[in-house]
């Protein structure tokens, strides 16, 4: 508490990230810890992953987020210890 | 039984899960790999799963599907990992009294196992090459675009 | 395949005849036989066919159903003799590239039987008392009482 | 042929009765070869049957016959070296 203070009042929370099918691929992880500011949302975290995996979301489509399970909007706001799961655009056939 | 697996499904297991001696009528649906996706021939198939997830989603479509159709007997399982052509990627069992009921529910739980829950798999051709494409496709409530 | 059979029904065997690698989807239908049937309490079911007429009249309905579904694989049998709780009675499997083709002909093809094809049950009780019920009905085109 | 023509005039068919279910159980038998006049129709047969085994039709309920595999009305022609088959009424349940 008194280091997260220390932020000139600035709180933070700390998410668990977990990558998927060609997201895994891409990233080369299953899973990431990231620190973001407090309220930060799905965005947010969306676009920090960008920076820190470039071509992480290339070649479009849809991309959804899912917090302990559940999908989200893109301006949902992340609580501290939330897992969230980036789930990639899926495309072609059916069975 | 509803569960994201690695092992081989083994049709026999989920019909002897739901053949229960009230039902009369057992509806089954297997999806396999097949070799053609369009116009690309197939070596194997890969799947991805949010284990978690998909376990706690398909358990709730298998609810729904209870509260629907007066609760009839499902077993569920979705594989992942590598699946050669032919093998089942995923089962669904229904046991009912009555065979209208397994029919609808079967399908009605399959429809929105592709629809919902977090599943992913790759096509790899001939060559090796790798696509992810079509999994089970998540209803989006505000879709982003990258 | 399509037969009426004394032998017990192994559903790995007709899912395997339909598990091509052009099919996505197979769908299985399974009826077996229930404990209830109105407020009877059965102890086992014994069930009569005209073998030559039952295996023509099915294969008439497949032939139907791989018409109208694009060449579904089908691979059907109806059990004769007696069956204990929970046996299955029949099996219809149903292999085709996308699902919704294979749901939709098996459903036709199991309709078509129960309908149309000359096969018999009785309900035997606790007390060893039988019934000749439910089989297959068929499409009368001149009904006549007794 | 001769002797067919001996019966003044009048011609006579053989057909091969099958019966099934109740039918099999109250007959005691599973086939059964029957003459029968020339032109006779499905109801004639099942009036001849019914003479030679009382009961064998009681409990009303629709009776349905088919002659070499395929349903027929009950008038039917039936004609020589036919294979009729005696379909018993059917109720109950749905599976």
């Amino acid at each position: 508490m008194t280091l997260r203070n220390s932020f000139a009042g600035r709180r933070r929370l700390r998410v668990n990230t977990r990558f998927f099918a060609i997201y895994r691929e891409r990233a080369g992880l299953k899973e990431e810890d990231l620190n973001l500011d407090e309220g930060a949302t799905s965005a947010v975290l969306v676009e920090r992953l960008s920076e820190l995996h470039p071509g992480l979301f290339e070649g479009g489509g849809r991309l959804v987020v899912a917090v302990n399970g559940e999908y989200v909007p893109m301006d949902h706001a992340l609580a501290d210890g939330d897992e969230v799961a980036l789930i990639p655009p899926v495309s072609g056939g059916r069975s | 039984m509803i569960k994201i697996t690695e092992q081989p499904i083994d049709a026999a297991e989920f019909i002897a899960a739901v053949n229960k001696k009230q039902n009369g009528g057992l509806a089954v649906f297997l999806g396999t790999v097949r070799d053609f996706t369009g116009p690309t021939r197939l070596a194997y198939m890969e799947y991805d799963a949010y284990k978690e997830m998909a376990e706690k989603k398909m358990a709730l479509i298998v609810d729904e599907a209870r509260l629907r159709w007066d609760n009839p007997d499902v077993a569920v399982a979705h594989r992942v990992g590598r699946l050669e052509l032919t093998e089942p990627s995923v089962i669904i069992a229904v046991g009912t009294p009555h065979r209208a009921q397994a029919f609808e529910a079967c399908r009605y739980i399959i429809d929105r196992i592709k629809e919902e829950v977090p599943i992913w798999k790759k096509e790899v051709d001939e060559h090796g090459h790798g696509e992810w494409v079509e999994g089970c496709v998540p209803s989006v409530r505000e879709p982003v675009s990258h």
